[in-house]
């Protein structure tokens, strides 16, 4: 659906970046988040916060292109974490094993204070 | 009491979110609750996907029928493509995707882990996917 | 393009707000305004009440099909029951029903009314309504 | 479906009553509401307020129950309106002449301005 269409902001802070997702990650959507990440890796950056409190919906397709994400972070040697997940995302990611390489954090909040 | 409602939609991208709608209205109807409704919609968003990407179907549509059996919802996902040998997929490792190139391959386990039950009958004339969920 | 949505309910009262958020969310798709959006909805709540309430379909079905050509939405529904004379129906009149004892009558009324087209094909065997608006 | 169960809330002021409803006006719906305006009138209300913003929904049936409840608003030589309605329900009201007997307004407010 049209109006279901990713949108997303980026905030670039000292330590970490954050970005917040607003809309269904599917493939278009995953290949945005992936764009915005890699922009901020070239700017040096190696820690990443995703905000998906606004994403309620999610795919398998939008979610193979997160562990893409996933992989070059580590290659950096940085991390990834990943904040206002749905109970059911939540519950995917960690049957997945995302959870081996990421963290999950109730807020943005409590993901900022862990990586501080 | 056993209802049905049957949904035939075209194979474009974003057109199973239109069959989540009508998901989590049934299933809203038979008082599941929130987090059951948004398993049963990745799951089945997942099996819409895979007609839609891997079905090679001429007719190019999706068949969707919801039953309410009692507490229970069935969910019959169906298209009249190539089908597959669910045998020959191997269960996706998270260690092995994270290094190799292609990251795909999470749709069958995401369907089997979110829902109750799921059967796959597949041949050459096209799939069938039953899934459940109960209340 | 052409995509068609096409869906089955069983007859029962309220099964027609999970037609009208099909209808909204194809209606969505295509960029109809909001206010387009609730009429259509309207108008396909009066159908479906009339398969409902008046089919005596055996089946106990109504099928409804959402077609996108273009701008245009064309919605049909229908039902295979026992059929009613459309030009044997009267206009409701404002005045007559309210002093009239049965204040029903107004379900075509809205639909016409609110749709671009609506066009009745109706016998024996059943009855056929096709609803149009464009965007 | 369930969630879309009519409920309402009737409020009895000294000239008029305010009945603000939530969810769909159909069969039952409407039955609900003409319920609340007889045991109104049955405590010497005339006037009444009807408050739609939180029913989005409303069927044939529905509205024919209105138009009872203004038949009998009309023998008692009181009024009805109506406020909060979608545009869509105004339209219907409006094709439907049930503006002849009823006045439409946007607020409760408004109504009740009017009725003071
Ligand atoms: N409806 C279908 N028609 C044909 N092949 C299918 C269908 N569903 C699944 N498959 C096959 O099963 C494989 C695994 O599917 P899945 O686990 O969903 O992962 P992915 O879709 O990411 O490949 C697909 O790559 C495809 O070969
Ligand atoms: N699908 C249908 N099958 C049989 N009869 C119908 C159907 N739709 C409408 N009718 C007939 O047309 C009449 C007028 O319908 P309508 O204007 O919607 O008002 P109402 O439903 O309140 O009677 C109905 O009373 C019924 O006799």
């Amino acid at each position: 659906m049209l109006e279901q269409e990713l949108t997303l902001s980026a905030r670039k802070e000292d330590k970490y970046s954050v970005i917040t997702t607003e809309g269904y990650i599917n493939n278009p959507g995953g290949e945005k988040i992936a764009l915005a990440c890699y922009q901020l890796m070239d700017q040096g950056c190696k820690h990443f916060i995703l905000n998906f409190s606004q994403s309620k919906v999610i795919n398998s397709i939008g979610i193979s292109i997160l562990i893409e994400i996933i992989e070059k972070v580590l290659e950096l040697k940085g991390s990834l974490c990943f904040c206002g997940l749905t109970n059911t995302i939540a519950k995917t990611f960690r049957i997945m094993g995302l959870t081996q390489y990421t963290q999950i954090f109730s807020t943005e909040e409590e993901a900022i204070k862990a990586l501080s | 009491m056993e209802d049905e409602v049957t949904l035939t939609i075209p194979m474009h991208h974003d057109m199973e979110l239109e069959v989540t709608r009508i998901a989590a209205s049934v299933a809203e109807a038979m008082r599941l609750d929130k987090d059951k409704i948004d398993e049963i919609k990745l799951a089945l968003i997942e099996a819409c996907l895979n007609a839609i990407e891997h079905s090679k179907s001429e007719e190019k549509k999706v068949h969707i029928k919801f039953k309410m059996i009692g507490d229970r919802l069935e969910i019959i996902i169906k298209d009249y493509g190539v089908g597959f040998d669910p045998s020959k997929i191997k269960e996706p490792k998270i260690e092995e995707k994270i290094k190799s190139p292609s990251k795909r391959g999470w749709g069958l386990k995401i369907m089997r882990s979110l829902m109750d039950s799921v059967v796959i009958n597949s041949h050459k004339g096209g799939t069938k996917i039953v899934m459940t969920k109960r209340r």
